[in-house]
């Protein structure tokens, strides 16, 4: 074959590989340097990927349908394609953004004073977040399931050292729970991909779209890599690793495997739900993950109102929040049971998870600021952080605002979205756990922000000096979350989904929903919140608090957790091949 | 009954096994041991299904085989991270232990 | 000629198939380390050269004969190896208590 | 005959997997797992992986094995305390009936899996001489799916890099694994002075050989590494400073040469990891001679776990 008439895919197409490549790169050209060079290469690289990034979402404008790029000039079955539809490139933009802004953060704490040697937490850092960008963009756009089961991999060892940077006994053991547990889900994951080859012979995504039938081959490998790929994303109630690990890792840390890496495995399952499955896929199967992102939501935000430790909180609201994240999928249906509203679906599931990468970045990066400054994150002993901590505790407030779904932020938009699929295809149910979950969301900012602001007993002392750069990359994202949905209408999504956002009724939902979150912190926060509310019905709630933090502590455990991801994985074969 | 029919089964039960393993074995070690005997049985199952292509005068198909390689790499290196990592915690809380620290107050 | 080896290949595999059992019922049957590795490397390796004697007429090219000896004598020297560290080990342990 | 001996095999296999899941404690595990890497790769030669066969022995079953072993080594007692937290007998009784189910779901899924059977050899084997390479498995490995195979030594380093980071602070950019102190005159030291030179050519020998027939540089890599490994635990010689630039350059090498083949593909050949006409042959030798280093040094290293010694002076 001549160079000249080598198939290569669409216009741009390269950009996708430089794309993966270029963190890879920057991984590797960082080991070698090592020592000071550390920062210095991810500082260098972090512009150069976001602009990469918009050099791709402006080929993919330029373009009619997506960006293929078939590596080595080998198309599929054979060889291995490239490809960025709408949803990859959002993607693409949005983890270089987070990963600038957490880059930017992580100065302060891994940032390297002159004259200082290596240290083993800069190193392990900067490189391993080049390598979780790397695995990442390799997520978005790879369109091959083995590749992909290799991506995840590297997600995987690239996040469990993260989790126990600080090298404590409790963060190495949640770090071994987590790749254990993770080891499982992506050799389940293999099994599904191994079982689709052998019925239809291709890894390729388009491929396989093409030649599913709905036969038993098709539901269990679906349901494997189903089950495998929840327990990767942590969902309720696969969620044994995730608050330990994200709750102990440092803030820098914390930030990229709440906003980042579960993103990885999430975005795989919409891709084989709504991509590769549609001739399989049926509407009481899609009520599955959706109905335990509803049991996720209510378990962590109940949780996540009990917690002592603000950076406890923010690890369970990523529970709930990843329960969130999977409301999306019936949500494709309409009343007929067939698959017209994916558009929509996708839309918002990548708004929700772009919202809630920024936000949740910058929420655990306030937590982490608001550690070193007090030296404590008990969330009793907040006051008075508002007025030492302007900045940081803004950047919680504002994420939290975001993620509750305030106008104009990313959540509202996702959340307008799904409620109007939702009102479609007339599961009406829904509609109460997407108006819940923003509650409960509302629920601690409320908790945290009634604290923050009061007055302290004592003024604070030896507060320590947090970096300024830091406080404000935590700010950045907050707002860049809460200002999401006019990006998205300037871009792909059309304009007159905003015409109403600032109406009376829309803006009425906000003080709805803070006096409902309030009413929820009352009932079941662990501790009174000023002494005034509560009243009579208290204790019983308490009580209903302790109850689901029992049931938490339970499905935490190894073998319940397996045993759940064995049940999730048969019921989900089970729906399916009853469809 | 043919040979890679066979071996496919056979690599079924080796997945069951190896859950089994995962889920009752205590000790992280014995885990990683199970995962890796559940992770054998999925390759098994890949290669009897390489075998069950054979074709176009190949043994097998060499696109599963050569996938395997690259498996058995990675589940090498997920055991040589989890080994250090639980070497490490040994260490570090001479417990192996993967429960919880009883809730402090 | 041909049939001379091929008998020949058949008698020494077995042979060598015999050693082997016998190796492995010392191993499961004798009492304590030394001569439990008494049995397995006499056994063995006269066991594998026997097996490789009577393998070597079957091989096409001398490259490949090459190869078997070359196979045979690696074993050698890693069981040697391998059973006097094992030995030593055993008799510190022995020795310690 | 050939099924009575895959259906020996197969029994064998069995027994000893279910062995190994429960047997007493972690050592008998271990042992039983090294047995049942070894017959896997007997598994493999019936299944025609003769590639796969090699790998599964020199990485599943060798370099697994023998990095499990040594972590039984330092359980120092933790299996008697984990015992007591053991799943309940009912949790136990769970786990027996949903793996049967599992397995029972898979075995019907196995035995209905669709006609004609789908396969892609057909398309490897016209595709091959635009390769330069004989094997077909090194076909797929370097030029359909190289994109894979890079991932797969990035995933090795980034492996080690994460195992590094699990290193004691004081430690960092020291030595790795502890330092073996061994008779110089004995029969290992003996042993590490006469077998390298003859592991070295073997393990050259089966890295050439992986073009055209079985064998390549995973397998390669592994006896290399397993020489270098016998030459520290021999004790003479040290495993080096994980700070060290030449050590660290010498990791990096294999990815970048093969990124930089992939670039010189985009320039020349049109697409990034294409290669030019004629030159796919010497560009997969030039990548897999550069890849050798990398994975011997990183196979080495991930068995000698993280830096433990000789922080920085």
């Amino acid at each position: 074959m001549a160079p000249g008439e080598l198939l290569t895919g669409t216009e741009g197409g390269a950009l996708l590989a430089a794309a993966v490549l270029l963190p890879f790169v920057g991984m590797l050209a960082g080991l070698l340097l090592g020592g000071r060079w550390l920062p210095r290469v991810a500082f260098v690289l972090m512009p150069l990927g976001l602009g990469v990034a918009l050099a791709i979402a402006s080929a993919r404008a330029d373009a009619d349908g997506p960006l293929v790029y078939l590596l080595g000039g080998w198309s599929p079955p054979l060889g291995i394609a490239l490809r960025a539809d709408g949803a990859a490139v959002a993607m693409l933009l949005a983890v270089a953004g987070v990963v600038c802004g957490i880059g930017a953060f992580a100065r302060g704490d891994f940032g390297l004073a002159p004259g200082a040697g290596e240290s083993r937490g800069a190193f392990a850092y900067w490189l391993l977040l080049l390598a979780v960008w790397g695995a990442l963009n390799l997520v978005f756009v790879s369109g091959d399931l083995f590749t992909l089961y290799v991506a995840l991999e590297l997600l995987t060892f690239a996040g469990v050292p993260l989790v126990c940077l600080a090298g404590s006994g409790e963060t190495l053991r949640a770090a071994l729970r987590y790749i254990l547990f993770a080891l499982c889900g992506s050799v389940l994951y293999l099994l599904g991909a191994v079982l689709l080859y052998g019925g239809y012979g291709t890894l390729d995504m388009p491929l396989l779209a093409g030649a599913l039938q709905p036969e038993p081959i098709a539901y269990a490998a679906l349901a494997l890599m189903t089950a495998g790929l929840f327990a990767k994303t942590a969902l309720f109630p696969l969620h044994l690793w995730l608050p330990p690990a994200h709750g102990g890792a440092p803030a820098a840390a914390s930030a990229v495997l709440s906003a980042l890496v579960i993103k990885g495995s999430w975005f795989l399952v919409l891709r084989l739900w709504l991509d590769v499955m549609p001739g399989v896929a049926n509407a009481a199967a899609a009520q599955l993950p959706a109905a335990l992102g509803a049991a996720a939501i209510v378990t962590g935000s109940v949780v996540a109102l009990r917690q002592q430790r603000l950076k406890l909180l923010v690890a369970y609201s990523t529970v709930a929040q990843i329960g969130y994240l999977f409301l999306l999928f019936p949500l494709a249906f309409d009343a007929a049971g067939d698959m017209t509203l994916r558009e929509v679906a996708t839309s918002a599931g990548v708004l929700q998870a772009i919202a809630h990468a920024t936000a949740k970045a910058g929420m655990f990066m306030a937590a982490g600021l608001v550690y070193a400054a007090l030296g404590h994150d008990r969330i009793d002993d907040l006051a008075g952080a508002a007025k030492a901590l302007p900045v940081a505790v803004a950047a919680f407030l504002v994420g939290g605002l975001a993620l509750m779904g305030a106008v104009p932020s990313g959540a509202y938009l996702a959340k307008k979205l799904l409620l109007g699929s939702a009102a479609t295809s007339g599961q009406w149910w829904w509609t109460w756990v997407l108006q819940g979950g923003a509650a409960f969301t509302a629920g601690y900012v409320v908790l945290v922000a009634l604290r923050v602001f009061r007055r302290p007993p004592a003024p604070l002392a030896d507060l320590k000096p947090v970096s300024a750069l830091s406080q404000w990359a935590a700010l950045g994202l907050a707002v860049a979350s809460l200002l999401l949905s006019l990006a998205a209408v300037w871009g792909p999504l059309p304009p007159d989904l905003l015409a109403k956002a600032f109406s009376l009724e829309e803006l009425a939902m906000l003080p709805v929903l803070f006096g409902a979150g309030a009413l929820l912190v009352a009932a079941l926060a662990r501790s009174p919140l000023t002494g005034s509310s509560g009243g009579a019905a208290r204790p019983g709630f308490a009580g209903l608090g302790t109850a689901f933090e029992a049931g938490d502590r339970l499905v935490r455990q190894w073998a319940p957790a397996m045993l759940a991801l064995l049940l999730v994985a048969g019921t989900c074969g089970w729906l399916l091949a009853r469809g | 009954m043919t040979i890679e029919t066979l071996f496919a089964l056979t690599a079924c039960a080796l997945v069951g096994i190896g859950l089994y393993g995962l889920i009752a074995q205590p000790h992280p070690l014995r885990k990683l041991v199970a995962f890796n005997i559940m992770g054998s049985g999925v390759f098994v199952l890949f290669g009897a299904l390489a075998k069950r292509g054979a074709a176009a005068g190949l043994p097998a198909d060499p696109v599963p085989q050569a996938l395997l390689i690259t498996a058995i790499v990675v589940a090498f290196a997920a055991t040589a991270v989890t080994v250090a990592l639980l070497v490490r915690l040994i260490e570090a809380t001479d417990s192996a232990s993967l429960a919880d620290a009883p809730p402090r107050e | 000629m041909s049939a001379l080896l091929d008998g020949f290949s058949v008698v020494a595999v077995i042979a060598g198939a015999f050693f082997y059992l016998a190796g492995t019922v010392g191993l499961l049957r004798f009492p304590d380390a030394y001569t439990r590795l008494h049995a397995l490397t006499k056994a063995d390796n006269l066991g594998l050269a026997l097996v490789v004697a009577g393998l070597l007429p079957q091989m096409d090219g001398l490259l490949a004969a090459g190869k078997l000896v070359l196979v045979w004598l690696l074993v050698l020297l890693s069981s040697a190896v391998v059973s006097q560290l094992i030995a030593r080990s055993a008799r510190r342990r022995e020795a310690r208590p | 005959m050939s099924t009575v001996v895959s259906a020996a095999v197969v029994l064998l296999l069995l027994w000893l997997a279910v062995w190994t899941v429960v047997a007493r404690d972690a050592f008998l595990a271990v042992a039983g797992f090294v047995v049942y890497g070894l017959l896997l790769a007997l598994v493999w030669v019936r299944l025609a992986g003769i590639d796969v066969a090699l790998t599964e022995a020199a990485i599943g079953g060798g370099l697994t094995g023998a990095l499990l072993l040594g972590a039984v080594g330092r359980l120092r007692g933790t299996e008697a305390a984990t015992a007591t937290e053991g799943a309940s007998a009912g949790a136990r009784a769970g786990a027996a009936v949903l793996a049967v189910a599992v397995t029972a779901a898979l075995m019907l899924g196995v035995l209905v899996l669709p006609e004609p059977v789908p396969t892609l050899a057909p398309l490897v084997v016209p595709a091959m001489p635009a390769t330069g390479v004989g094997n077909p498995i090194t076909g797929v490995l370097l030029a359909f799916r190289a994109l894979d195979t890079l991932l797969e030594a990035t995933v090795l380093v980034i492996a080690l890099i994460g195992v590094w980071s699990f290193a004691p602070d004081r430690a960092w950019g020291g030595r790795p694994g502890p330092r073996y102190q061994t008779d110089p005159d004995g029969v290992l030291a003996w042993l590490a002075r006469v077998l390298p030179p003859i592991g070295v050519v073997i393990g050259i020998y089966v890295f050439w050989a992986g073009a055209d027939h079985p064998g390549g540089k995973f397998q390669a890599a592994t006896i290399l590494a397993a020489m270098w490994m016998l030459v520290q635990m021999a004790g003479l010689s040290d495993a080096p400073r994980t700070s060290h630039r030449g050590l660290r350059a010498g990791i990096v090498a294999g990815p970048l040469v093969f990124i930089a083949v992939g670039v010189l593909g985009l320039w020349a050949a049109g697409s990034f990891l294409a290669y030019p006409p004629g030159l796919a042959k010497p560009l997969i030798v030039v990548i897999e001679v550069a890849l050798l280093p990398t994975l011997v040094l990183v196979l080495a290293l991930l068995m000698n776990g993280p830096p433990r010694r000789g922080g920085p002076a």
